[in-house]
């Protein structure tokens, strides 16, 4: 069987900075990968290669054994993968209702359609509502996103990313800036709504992190340092020393 | 006292957002600022520094500061760390914090100058002529706390400072923010991470429903488990 | 924001409604009766032309408020929509092709249609101010080429044809205004519930989204590129109906409808209505229309008053006349409407005296300049008297300053009562 | 070739005073983000000024005063109108600068009547200073080439040595964060905006005597400046100059040399049609390249932005 | 009653200073000419309804609807050739459709010859020569000035421009064969802001005189840029008179500057004549006295009315005005071809000077002299207007 996503000697530089120097990766279909890392070790950049948001400067994404070099971040997007950003990145203007309603949109196979009306389509309606319900926002679901505060702006950017049902899921940092109970519950949420599919998380919080994980690859200074189940990770010397710390390494 | 603030109120169009904070920051002091999202923590700091139109009394080392205008007030010496990070765009990260800088101030005249900050964040100077809108998140969080201190405040107002840190980050924040305060610099931290708040903090407060709640120093919040429960967990 | 509040209501209903179709009912009621009430000649002409513009206001709506796509050069559209339409009536007339009038707009739509597919293909590649250069750009070329190309757009003097070339449609030949006006109005109806329906489609919710976040629409699985390409197509069509609706009126096209002048002023027109509602370019142009044929016959110095009633209302009403009836939208929900009458009631006698003084002491002045010696007379508001005496100026000038100390006076309970009307009792967040 | 040569310094001439205009929209538009239709208003009104002033104090005074004025009144507008609209948007700053595009013209002409005023060149420059094979350059045209390679320097100098062009460039994103770091940021931009309009006014003054002081001198080149500063890369200081030489040369030469387009379609192969008269392409075989220089500039602005959307000079590079 | 005639022509914008000009030169001549002597047939008085078409042909056609509904049953326009043909177009249209309510058209300076020939229409009156019959009166003059050798015609892009190049060159080659066209070129109308980089192609192409119908901006443009960079032939021209244009060249014009008009006013030939332009000075103080043909429009109109008996008939007016012949104020005799509707009129060549001057243009010392006349131009020229009579 193909892996859900396979990268092959990535690279990616900015002039003369590396930011990626080749990295290999496989994760296969239904499997829960987290990837750590120091801050600027290039973990939002791998997300941004793999989702094509920029192009890598070598190397190669397979999505389901398919080539992504050169496609656009839509057409990416509509074979089945969807990603969140690290900073908010919502529509301001509209309402988190309709947020939502256009996360679902392609997936639901409205596409450019100019001959439904979107009034006239109650599993819209209501599977929009579902969504704002499991993120917590129903008595926001009126309200701007732009004003909302910031941790519910983060829960709504998750609500947008898991809304179209996608197979392979990257979320990047999705607890940030959330209290503890706030993190528990999103973490039960995206396990929930990410079963049986492909999951890639990029956390700094290590609690979400063995908690969620089937697989950890630590990324340091562009390259992985180490991949495997979380317990192989922690007793990893490597990884305590580049990332975790000393006072993590004891703790949990 | 440095900082004290009296039965503030503010609206976001018609929503009371703050219904009466009552708080007050003496000198060389980490307060922290605990709550659930959405409680008016960030609000709070907005109202002080004059970004949001503060009602009730704000007084900076005896002055009233409510009303006045933002510039105005962070010429007094009291410094913001904004939540969203804010790096201005199209800018390098060098020229983000020499916009740090009060107008006539020079670098290396402060408490702290580009050469320190370089040296405290070496991520930083590793991207210093690097457009600061590209950099990673935690850098980004970086940069915001060392601009903010560029202006060498005396009181210095941190939201959400960790997030988006990787753990060892956090610790070096963590010293870094106890550094500060042994320089003389109060500091108002607004803080999820439960731990490193209490870790760090001299004194909390803890918001619930636009008020003060709670007052007290980290270990007679661990104590009161009541209070914990109904603020600050769902 | 309005948008959101239509669609909560509208959300929980499914099927066309009574209260969703009652507005269009209403509209092509009032549609038909009003040249009855305004039966002379010239309110039809001014009809003509508002229902026009308005048709091309809301398409340009489509882009600059659904889209968020700010062009220069949008009367491209129309213009070239209406020489294609003269060009089709000529044809029509020479060649005696069996296609009857009120069917001649959907060439223009056809050409405005086709000419937004060739522009689109590159323009709506970036959105922002990359975009509006496009257009102004793309504009002054089609513009200058119109004088350039003689044998299409016939330079200077423009192309004509003749709209009662026979074939007449259940007997009307289109001699007269009214039989145009009806024929006009159709075709109003007509585009308007098309476009507002392109509103609740997907990709008309699309468009509002890529206005927002261009980047998270990508990630959603939709081209930000190919959304605006399609607003802009259909913009495109819309305003050639419109270029064609103007030829049939007119029976000209002339190469100044392509400019820019024209450009802007469909853009001034729809933000005077307000870009974030639908109905705002309808009233933007009834509005502006009405008051450019009141000013024009009336004082010389329409354009300045104009210039400021732009400057006032992008000043104090962002959100255009639309914006200015929707602030009144919650208080009427909260059927609270009857507590905000008696101060504006009592507010507009001051405000009136006050719009009008300050107009008058502008006329006076401009009179007393501009006069020729010895015919000092003018006449203002139906009254004749001497500029340069001193009386007119004293009386003016107390009125406007008696206007100005009563509106102060008033304010406070204006605003107090707007709140009154905006707080609901015993409300805690 | 000598027609050449003297060709070279009119277009150098008529691409400075386009820079001219274009420099203060640099500042304004570039850097606040303002699309300010009424920069060639203020234009108007530093010719109109400087006209008026120099009817009782001279040609020279006026150079020194109008600027000033037309500034000062570039300031009162940000004060009083623009500020209140920035928060806005950009639409609604431009619905302002157009509306107050169209106030300024109603003014200039209730004050100064329809008609072109009076208002020449200075006698003392009023001399040609050499001559190229018979074509006169006169001594006003290098007065001018010197005034804006002062003004270019200048800008550059404040731009580069200052704070002012950060401040502005970071207000545009997040103007609350800029104030709590200590900037003033209103005033940065009322003062920005002052200049801005003082450098049209600047331009006005040394441009109404050449080009015709008339209540329709803004409207003619309201939409060139927006090319040039698009063009040379919206932000570019080097770039407005780069694109306002480039435009000069263009126009000039296109103006200045007889290129038949049927000459072009002859030497392609393609025959004239038979019927001239009633051809729908005869227009192409009328066509001359003067007929088209006023356009190529817009043409040039759709190529360079469908290839290369942010200018010729890439961004911020000052 | 009044008798209400819409003068439709830009006010605002670019061409205003014209526009108001001429305005004040109908008001004062309804006023002076019939208001003043006790109005047309039983005391009924003009009135000038002044709207602004901002030299949009569009703008026009929906003045010209408001002001047919409003009653108006005259039509006055003259700036562009362009607007006046769609403004012809427009009243052709609406005759044929309401018998009820037709409209004449009175023109006063659109002179696009296609006006009196293949657009000719039995509703339009032109009162100023077209740019045929100027431009041969001008090439009669040039025909006998043996040291012009070599012409440069230079137009605006448009009809009119196009009309006055056609015709010169055509003229040129019956009259003086030996003339060489040392350029016949076209710029777009109202475009060009420096015209430098043309007079420099002028004075290098060796051309001694220069032909433009230039009007507006763009005359005083090339004018200027002509003079500034050594030009020193004569230019002929249509409109290089007021506006700001004669004081613009003052001094520099004199002797390079001529105009081809009508209407000889210094001095006026008549007692009246200069009667009226005192009357005008009085009334408009600093405004310009120019186009003669203004009086003419209201005289003659005035007559015809009065003739037919009617002003609201207005097919009988139009009968009344075709080969009406009358002596004008200002010199010559006026006559009103029926076969083309083109007034028959003295053609000048006038020369911009400051000497003997008394009806100077914009407050300067500066206006304009008639150098030579060809009486009643244009008289038996072949026309080829088929016009439909109702
Ligand atoms: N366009 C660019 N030019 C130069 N450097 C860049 C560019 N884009 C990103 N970088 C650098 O690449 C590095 C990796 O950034 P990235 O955002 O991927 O980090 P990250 O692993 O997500 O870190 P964090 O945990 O802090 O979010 C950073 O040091 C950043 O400054
Ligand atoms: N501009 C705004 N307009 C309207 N409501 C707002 C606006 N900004 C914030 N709010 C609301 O005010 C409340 C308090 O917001 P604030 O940002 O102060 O919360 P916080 O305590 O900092 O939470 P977080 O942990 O999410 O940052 C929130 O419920 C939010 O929805
Ligand atoms: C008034 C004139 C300048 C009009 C010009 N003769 C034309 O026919 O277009
Ligand atoms: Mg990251
Ligand atoms: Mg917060």
């Amino acid at each position: 069987m193909t892996a859900a996503l396979q990268l092959s000697d990535l690279h990616k530089s900015y002039g003369k900075a590396q930011i990626i120097r080749g990295v290999d990766l496989a994760i296969k279909a239904g499997e829960r990968h987290a990837i750590i890392g120091p801050n600027g070790a290039g973990k939002s950049t791998l997300f941004n290669l793999i989702t094509r948001r920029m192009a890598p400067s070598a190397g190669h994404v397979a999505l389901h054994g398919k080539d992504l070099n050169g496609l656009a971040p839509y057409e990416v997007t509509r074979m089945g993968l969807s990603r969140s950003f690290q900073i908010s990145n919502v529509f301001h203007r509209l309402s988190v209702f309709e947020n939502v309603r256009c996360a679902l949109l392609w997936s639901m196979g409205y596409r450019y359609s100019f001959w439904n009306l979107m009034d006239r389509a109650p599993a819209l309606t209501e599977a929009a509502d579902a969504i704002i319900a499991q993120i917590n926002l129903t008595k926001r679901r009126e309200m701007a996103a732009g004003f909302l505060s910031y941790a519910e702006q983060r829960a709504l950017e998750i609500g947008l990313t898991i809304a179209g049902g996608a197979n392979v899921i990257l979320l990047d940092e999705p607890t940030a800036g959330m209290s503890n109970t706030e993190t528990d519950y999103i973490v039960e949420l995206i396990r929930k709504v990410t079963e049986g599919k492909t999951l890639i998380v990029v956390e700094h919080d290590m609690r979400v992190v063995f908690n969620l994980a089937d697989r950890i690859s630590v990324l340091v200074y562009g390259q992985i340092v180490a991949t495997g189940t979380p317990e192989e990770v922690r007793a990893n010397p490597k990884v305590q020393e580049a990332y975790l710390g000393t006072a993590m390494a004891g703790g949990h | 006292m440095m900082l004290d603030v009296q039965d503030l109120h503010a609206y976001y169009g018609k929503s009371h957002v703050l219904q009466g904070v009552n708080l007050n920051i003496q000198e060389g002091e980490i307060v922290a600022l605990l709550g659930r999202n959405g409680v008016g923590r960030s609000t709070t700091c907005k109202a002080i520094i004059g970004e949001v139109p503060p009602q009730g009394s704000v007084t900076f080392r005896g002055q009233q500061i409510a009303g006045k205008k933002a510039y105005d007030i962070a010429r007094l010496g009291l410094g913001y760390v904004p939540e969203n990070r804010d790096i201005f765009p199209g800018l390098t990260t060098r020229q983000n914090l020499i916009l740090g800088l009060k107008p006539g101030q020079k670098d290396g005249h402060g408490r702290w100058s580009l050469e320190t900050m370089f040296d405290m964040f070496e991520n930083l100077g590793n991207r210093a002529d690097t457009e600061a809108s590209v950099l990673s998140g935690g850098e980004k969080q970086m940069l915001t706390i060392c601009r903010t201190l560029m202006g060498d405040p005396d009181l210095i107002m941190i939201d959400e400072p960790t997030e988006g840190l990787a753990p060892q980050m956090v610790q070096k924040v963590a010293a870094v923010l106890k550094e500060i305060a042994k320089r003389g610099i109060s500091t108002l931290l607004v803080e999820q991470k439960l731990d490193i708040a209490m870790d760090i903090s001299d004194r909390v407060y803890v918001m619930g429903h636009g008020r003060v709640v709670f007052e007290g120093t980290p270990a007679e919040l661990k104590g009161r488990n009541d209070i914990r429960k109904e603020w600050l967990e769902v | 924001m309005t948008e959101t509040m239509q669609s909560a209501t509208a959300t929980h209903r499914f099927g066309i409604s009574l209260r969703a179709a009652l507005p269009w009912i209403i509209a092509a009621f009032v549609l038909l009766i009003l040249p009855f009430v305004f039966d002379a000649k010239s309110s039809i002409t001014v009809m003509n032309q508002m229902a026009i513009t308005i048709i091309f206001a809301l398409a340009y709506n489509m882009l600059l408020g659904q889209g968020g796509m700010l062009s220069f050069g949008h009367a491209v559209f129309m213009g070239l929509g209406g020489v294609a339409a003269v060009h089709m009536m000529r044809y029509v007339e020479i060649m005696g092709l069996p296609i009857p009038l009120p069917l001649l707009p959907l060439f223009g739509g056809i050409a405005g249609f086709l000419l937004a597919c060739v522009i689109g293909s590159f323009s709506t590649r970036h959105a922002g101010t990359v975009f509006a250069m496009i257009s102004l750009g793309v504009g002054e070329l089609i513009a200058a080429c119109s004088l350039i190309f003689v044998a299409f757009f016939g330079g200077e003097a423009g192309v004509s044809a003749d709209r009662t070339y026979g074939l007449p449609v259940f007997g009307v030949e289109f001699f007269t205004q009214t039989e145009v006006y009806y024929l006009i109005a159709t075709w109003l109806l007509i585009s308007a519930l098309l476009m507002y329906l392109y509103t609740r489609t997907p990709v008309g919710r699309m468009a509002n989204a890529v206005r927002d976040n261009p980047e998270r629409a990508e990630f959603l699985g939709y081209s930000a590129r190919w959304v605006r390409f399609y607003s802009f197509i259909f913009s495109g069509f819309f305003a050639g109906i419109a270029g064609g609706l103007f030829a049939i009126n007119y029976e000209i096209m002339t190469t100044e409808s392509l400019t820019l002048v024209q450009s802007g002023r469909i853009l001034l027109i729809t933000f005077l209505g307000g870009v974030g509602y639908f109905c705002g370019p309808i009233i933007g142009a009834i509005v502006f229309t009405l008051l450019n044929t009141v000013l024009s016959r009336y004082t010389d110095l329409g354009t300045l008053y104009i210039g400021l009633l732009f400057v006032l209302t992008v000043m104090y009403f962002p959100g255009g006349l639309a914006g200015l009836l929707m602030m009144h939208e919650p208080v009427r929900r909260m059927r609270r409407l009857h507590l905000l009458l008696r101060p504006y009631l009592l507010g507009l006698v001051p405000f009136l005296v006050t719009i009008l003084g300050c107009a008058a002491l502008l006329e006076l002045l401009f009179h007393t300049r501009h006069a020729m010696p010895g015919q000092s007379e003018m006449g203002l508001f139906g009254v004749r008297f001497d500029s340069h005496a001193i009386l007119p100026w004293v009386i003016v000038t107390v009125a406007t300053l008696a206007g100005i100390l009563a509106l102060r006076a008033l304010a406070p309970a204006l605003k107090d009562a707007w709140h009154d009307a905006n707080t609901v009792q015993g409300d805690g967040a | 070739m000598d027609l050449f040569l003297v060709n070279i310094i009119d277009g150098l001439v008529t691409g400075l005073l386009l820079f001219m205009l274009s420099a203060g929209l640099t500042l304004i538009f570039s850097m606040m983000g303002v699309l300010n239709f009424a920069h060639a208003s203020f234009y108007m009104l530093g010719a109109y000024f400087g006209y008026q002033i120099s009817q009782y104090m001279g040609f020279w005074i006026g150079l020194l005063i109008a600027p000033l004025l037309v500034g000062t009144m570039g300031a009162v507008v940000e004060r009083y109108g623009l500020r209140r609209v920035h928060q806005y948007g950009h639409v609604a700053e431009l619905i302002f600068t157009f509306g107050l595009a169209l106030l300024i013209e109603e003014a200039v002409q209730f004050f100064w009547g329809k008609s072109q005023v009076a208002y020449f060149v200075p006698q003392a420059l009023n001399f040609p200073l050499f001559a190229i094979s018979g074509n006169a350059v006169p001594a006003y045209k290098v007065f001018m080439i010197f005034i804006s390679i002062g003004i270019f320097a200048g800008l550059l100098i404040v731009l580069t040595r200052t704070r002012v062009g950060m401040v502005i460039q970071a207000a545009l994103s997040y103007p609350r964060t800029v104030e709590a770091l200590g900037h003033n940021v209103p005033l940065v931009f009322m003062c920005v905006f002052g200049v801005g309009s003082a450098l049209a006014g600047v331009a006005g003054v040394i441009a109404g005597p050449v080009l015709g002081t008339f209540p329709g001198m803004a409207f003619v080149l309201g939409s060139i400046v927006f090319v040039t500063i698009v063009i040379g890369g919206l932000g570019s200081l080097w770039g407005a100059l780069f694109s306002s030489l480039l435009i000069g040369w263009i126009t000039t030469f296109a103006a200045a040399y007889n290129v038949h387009f049927a000459d072009l379609l002859l030497a392609v192969g393609i025959n004239p049609p038979a019927e001239m008269a009633t051809s729908p392409w005869r227009d192409f075989w009328s066509l001359t390249l003067s007929q088209v220089g006023p356009i190529l500039p817009y043409l040039l602005m759709v190529l360079v932005l469908i290839f290369r959307p942010d200018g010729l000079f890439r961004k911020r590079g000052l | 009653d009044t008798i209400k005639i819409a003068f439709i022509d830009p006010l605002s914008g670019p061409f205003a200073a014209t526009g108001e000009n001429a305005l004040h030169l109908f008001q004062y001549a309804a006023e002076a000419i019939v208001n003043d002597a006790g109005g047309v047939l039983d005391g009924d008085t003009f009135e000038i309804v002044p709207l602004d078409n901002k030299i949009s042909a569009t703008e026009s056609l929906i003045h010209l609807q408001t002001a047919i509904d409003d009653g108006v049953r005259f039509i006055i326009q003259g700036q562009s050739s362009g607007v006046a043909s769609a403004l012809l177009d427009a009243i052709n249209k609406h005759n044929r459709r309401n018998p009820d309510d037709q409209v004449l058209f009175l023109n006063y300076a659109a002179v696009d010859p296609a006006l009196t020939s293949s657009l000719c229409s039995f509703w339009h009156f032109s009162f100023d020569a077209n740019s045929d019959l100027k431009m041969s009166a001008l090439t009669d003059v040039i025909a006998e000035s043996p040291d012009l050798t070599s012409a440069y015609l230079i137009n605006q892009d448009y009809s009119f421009g196009k009309a006055v190049s056609a015709t010169a060159n055509q003229l040129l080659a019956e009259k003086r064969p030996d003339i060489t066209i040392a350029g016949d070129e076209f710029h777009p109308i109202g475009q060009v802001k420096d015209f430098t980089p043309y007079a420099r192609k002028i004075v290098s192409s060796g051309a001694d005189f220069v032909i433009t119908g230039n009007w507006g901006a763009d005359m005083f443009g090339l004018g200027t840029a002509l003079i500034a960079n050594g030009f020193t032939g004569p230019i002929y021209t249509y409109y290089a008179s007021g506006s700001g244009i004669t004081a613009g060249f003052g001094e520099s014009g004199k002797g390079s500057l001529f105009v081809i008009s009508e209407g000889l006013t210094n001095p006026p030939p008549t007692e009246e004549g200069a009667a009226y332009i005192d009357g005008f000075h009085a009334a408009y103080p600093g405004e310009n006295f120019l186009l003669v043909r203004t009086s003419n429009v209201i005289r003659m109109l005035a007559a015809a009315i009065d003739e037919a008996g009617t002003a609201t008939d207005v097919q009988a007016v139009a009968t009344a005005l075709e080969g009406m012949e009358m002596d004008g104020p200002f010199g010559g005799t006026l006559y009103m071809r029926a076969d083309n509707h083109q007034l028959i009129q003295d053609v000048h060549i006038l020369a911009h000077t400051d000497e003997g001057v008394t009806n100077t243009f914009d407050g300067s010392p500066f206006g304009l002299i008639a150098e030579n006349t060809v009486s009643a131009a244009g008289m038996d020229t072949p026309t080829t207007c088929e016009m439909d009579r109702p």
